[in-house]
């Protein structure tokens, strides 16, 4: 495959192959894919509970995980399926988590908040908004003191940034020089709450000052504007000049949760976020700059909806917990 | 209908939640001193549609929506209470309420007495609470326990859309911070609820079902399902009595006693873990009372397991006390096979 | 000397807060995964030079002192076990725990099973606690029964420097999150501790004092209390078996459950506030046990008063149980007056 | 008396008169005194439990109340005995407070971690590090709700801004732009933490730009420069116009409570820091500037050592609770 050589090649382009990108395009509709199949399986009465659906920023999940390696490490949202299936996570066993599976992740225990492939680094979505955020500075800690190179990714929402959890968490990552990078995905609005009325700066990112690290605000629907933001932060981290806060602008299609009536933004607003959809940007830029063919492109996306499709099925037929082992899992189980 | 009503009102058919709303709207109306203050109770309504249009009949400055700040949130309806407001402050989840802990119990509780009486503190805080929603561990825990263990506080557990109401109102009327836990499941349950201003006294069980055979004390839907389980335990002969512990702080001593000292048998059903739960108290209370010489069997308890709330539905269900569970303990103990 | 001593080892009299700073100081040697981290634990040595001189040995790597930040602080912590740290957390006094509810209870607690066991957290939490040090309200609560209630928790309560060494050494080797009260009023209490590394376990009580005529369950600086109690009450012929819980979570049934059907009669004694205090599970396991047919009385409790810690030290001793009270009730109880 | 007509007079000096002056003097004296007296009496066993005493810390206190009305409110910290002098306490009823007393300001029951004075809009020492933050912003919001002009000064220290509730209860104060004024006393030690070390940021009023409102560092120790730090930031309040936040930097002379031993400092440090005097430097400006003659000022620390004085013996005479009464004050009393 030819590569463009032009002056304005974007960042990811020239930063990753042909087959990373592919992959990356893979991953995205990944996310679109499982998210349309949770939505429809939970209307199906397939999963129960409460979800929270991150179509629309694809992009920010994919290109922020971009440069990670198994060993490093995401703490992650309750919006995080994205960023699961971003690290590497298997679909089937996430689809099973969700339905209450043995087989899940969670063997049936977390769902869909507390979704998790610890495998893979990822240390598992939160319920609690804001609860990741002093977790990813202890595994940051780990880290430096067990002298190994992984670094932490820390996701979070515009709304998290109003938690003291934050200001703690990104105070003692700049003092003792941790490489952790906090990654905001200011979706404008934490649940119903716009960020231009409960965040009292501008951009999360302005907030960076207050830390003394660096903080940009990139287009978070842009992949390779998040890619390169996340180059710069983890070529930081390790090389131990500490902590970044990067902010990716992006947009939540669905309402925060299956219960949301969408009173708080109009219809007009959404529709123009669609228009910015993040997975038709980047799939044109591979094809523009020649890393794939149209007839690729759509091959990646049918991949993806296999991998759905028998990820439903896998989920479908595997069995259920126990119901006498409520109990099982609480503590370590002792040696008999 | 339980609650205790003082005027001879009109009575509707309303929610729980509705019968909330109702007792904010009042509260709102009748002293500008009274302002709410939560996560998305504004616009949005409140996750579990709680405040619903009160934004709307009273306005973002009586109705504000804060950040996600729990602690500060909460610190924030303490200061305004300690000068002059009478904040309503809604924890979208009870869950949350473990990050505002200092301000609730180191804060809130204390000033009082801390400052030697100079001073007061006239907040309520409402937590949603419970499981059954398929949420999860975080979304799902039962901390009553841990507020009934705080002096200075007051903790209500409502059962009915009438007491939810009520005891609102006698939380708002209360010079001191009260802790009102409503039970998710509930929010949607219909009963009757008088129209107007009315109270349900913080304090007070009531005595919801009479029976002479053992003793049921309940909370919140645990009420229900033992109400449940002694309307099934009457067609063997075995009449229950069913109390409705309605406040956790400060427990109705007279009315558990009064009870068990009749039926010589007692069972404590509760959501919260079993460990160190309000049945613990509960059970210890009656057995250090004049009502020990009356019992004619060990004091039974069920209580939420001793794991976190699992996500699966069947494993969540298993969790926490289930009618049938009430109903076989009661027999067993009415049965005198315990 | 209660602690189960696993080795022949060298004895010496060290005072608890040195017991607990060696059983640390082992911990560091063996093992490059643990880390101290806490408020002025480094140069200052900890607010009750508990640390002590650590920083000189291990250096600030090792020993850290943390920002004013408690739940960031618990929660950097529980990162940093769940991805191959041992850290070992100290709260300042435990009131301020109060700041850090979530991290310890919705994440440390929960992690484990939320993951489906796929992960866990061995992080140790020492809190401070408890009254008489002229500190008021907001520096003297103990919080042991909040933890008590939290599944996925260990919470010990040591009540002397051999156990306060091997409590600390046994939540190490835990693999999962365990919440250490030290009662502040121990820490320059002298005892015998044997050298080396040895383990106290975790929910076991010990009978500390043999008796037949009345059981007393008492926790950290009530078992001494109690003691003394038992001695005086001997000199009139009356028995008190005296058991040191050392354990709140999981309790020890069986000794508890042993001691009471020999004795038939129970006096849970804790610092707690009284309602829904530790005494409070006590009596409840007690009353709906096996144990129950042989009661011969009500079960007695004597916990901390309905009150915030009175700064005042006339008050602030009469805010908690003293050993007259213990001997008092005992005696009553032994004599069949209540 | 003459006032000074050049161009370099002090803020202090234009703005107040000369009676407020001697009074602020005066107060800086009685704060002083208190202190040093509750040291002794503590150490003859008269006081129990700890104390953190604010000597060195005097305009600080003094400087920030200048322009306070009884209406407007404080928050104080475990530090706050010069707090609850410069807002208008009595010192007897300090120091029976202190010694247990039921004439006390908390009847016996708060001690000097919870001294408070409501009537002079006191609204209490705090013993949590932090825990007046949010409380401050409630006294806010209850002015700007009920429609009155008064505002509230919220006093923490360095090593306070670290907590969570520095961050949640500034950015709440700026979404409302609510009439609170956030100050600082940044003593460079939180017990033994040096801000340095704990603060990512040099000072702590960089911090002000991530809730988007104005933030200054001034000498603490100079008064003038507190009071027109303030001057300007009650107006704001008063005018509507949101929160500030002052930090004045300066220096605690004593160890951090009664068991430091002063390991983290060296004692040159200490020493320097007690040649920049607050009492002396502003006692010389006001002779200086002819605002009082030498020996008017002997007699304004002189009648300030009198009325401690008189607050000890007030003290030791007054009456202990009731031992009966543990659980008095837990609730409001019910009307029988
Ligand atoms: C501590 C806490 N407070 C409140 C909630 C309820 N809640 C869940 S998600 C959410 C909004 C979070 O907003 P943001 O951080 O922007 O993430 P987004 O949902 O936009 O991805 C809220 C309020 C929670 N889960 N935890
Ligand atoms: C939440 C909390 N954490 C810790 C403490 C213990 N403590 C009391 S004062 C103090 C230092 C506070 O430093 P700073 O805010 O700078 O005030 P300063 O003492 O210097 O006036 C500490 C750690 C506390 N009282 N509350
Ligand atoms: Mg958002
Ligand atoms: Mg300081």
């Amino acid at each position: 495959m030819m590569r463009d050589t032009t002056e304005n090649i974007p960042f990811a382009i020239s930063q990753f192959s042909p087959a990373q990108l592919r992959e990356a395009l893979r991953k995205m509709h990944l996310i679109r894919l499982f998210e349309e199949g949770a939505e429809e399986s939970y209307m199906r009465g397939l999963i129960h509970g409460t979800m929270h659906l991150s179509i629309g920023q694809e992009a920010s999940a994919v290109a922020t995980c971009m440069e990670l390696t198994d060993a490093d490490k995401i703490t992650s949202t309750h919006r995080g399926h994205g960023h699961c299936i971003a690290k590497g996570a298997d679909v089937g066993r996430m689809f099973a988590e969700f339905f209450g599976k043995e087989t899940g992740y969670c063997h049936g225990r977390g769902g869909s908040m507390h979704i998790a492939d610890v495998k893979t680094g990822n240390l598992g979505a939160n319920g609690i908004v804001g609860g990741g955020l002093p977790i990813a500075v202890g595994a940051a800690l780990t880290a430096k003191r067990l002298g190994r190179d992984d670094v932490t990714v820390c996701f979070f929402g515009d709304g998290a940034n109003n938690e003291g959890a934050f200001h703690e968490a990104l105070n003692m990552a700049a003092i003792w020089k941790l490489p952790v990078i906090f990654v905001c995905e200011n979706n404008k609005y934490g649940m119903s709450t716009a960020a231009a009325y409960a965040t009292a700066v501008p951009n999360i990112a302005d907030r960076a000052v207050a830390y003394s690290m660096p903080g940009v605000t990139v287009d978070g629907n842009d992949f390779s504007a998040v890619a390169e933001a996340l180059h710069e932060a983890i070529a930081r981290a390790r090389a131990g000049e500490g902590p970044s806060l990067v902010e990716n602008l992006t947009y939540r299609w669905r309402g925060h949760s299956k219960s949301d009536r969408n009173r708080y933004r109009t219809k007009d607003e959404i529709e123009e976020w669609m228009t910015r959809d993040p997975i038709a940007r980047f799939r044109a830029e591979l094809i523009a700059h020649g890393v794939l063919g149209e007839a690729e492109a759509d091959a990646v996306e049918v991949e993806a909806k296999d991998a759905v499709a028998a990820g439903i099925e896998f989920a479908r037929q595997s069995p259920t917990p126990a119901v006498t082992e409520v109990t099982k899992f609480v503590h370590a189980e002792v040696a008999a | 209908m339980n609650a205790q009503v003082q005027i001879d009102a009109e009575v509707r058919e309303l929610s729980y939640a509705e019968a909330i709303r109702e007792a904010m709207a009042i509260a709102l109306e009748s002293d500008p001193a009274v302002v709410l203050m939560g996560e998305d109770i504004g616009t949005y309504g409140g996750a579990f549609q709680v405040t619903g249009d009160l934004i709307d009949r009273f306005g973002p400055e009586r109705v504000m929506d804060t950040p996600i700040s729990e602690l500060g949130g909460a610190g924030v309806a303490v200061g305004a209470a300690l000068t002059g407001l009478k904040p309503i402050f809604e924890f979208q989840f009870s869950d949350f309420a473990a990050l505002a802990m200092e301000q609730i119990v180191n804060q809130a509780a204390k000033l009082r007495y801390m400052l030697g009486g100079e001073a007061e503190v006239p907040v309520v805080f409402r937590m949603p609470s419970g499981s059954g929603t398929g949420a999860a561990a975080q979304h799902s825990q039962s901390f009553e326990a841990w507020f009934g263990h705080v002096p200075g506080l007051k903790v209500v557990q409502p059962s009915t859309p009438a007491e939810a109401k009520g005891l609102l109102l006698a939380a708002l009327a209360d010079p001191d911070p009260v802790i009102v836990f409503e039970h998710k499941l509930l929010y949607k349950m219909k009963g009757p609820v008088p129209a107007g201003h009315y109270i349900t006294p913080i304090g007070k069980a009531a005595v919801v079902r009479p029976g002479q055979h053992v003793t049921i004390v309940a909370s919140a839907i645990m009420v229900h399902r033992a109400l449940e389980a002694a309307l099934r335990l009457a067609k063997e002969g075995i009449e229950a009595e069913v109390i409705d512990l309605r406040t956790v702080r400060p427990l109705d001593r007279e009315t558990i006693i009064a009870s068990v000292k009749k039926t010589g048998k007692l069972l404590c059903v509760y959501e919260g873990v079993k460990t160190l739960g309000v049945g613990a108290e509960i059970s210890a209370l009656v057995a250090e009372s004049e009502a020990f010489d009356y019992l004619d069997a060990p004091i039974q308890r069920l209580g939420g397991a001793e794991a976190p709330i699992p996500y699966n539905p069947d494993l969540e269900r298993a969790a926490v006390p289930q009618s049938p569970d009430i109903e076989r303990v009661a027999r067993q103990l009415a049965k005198g096979e315990v």
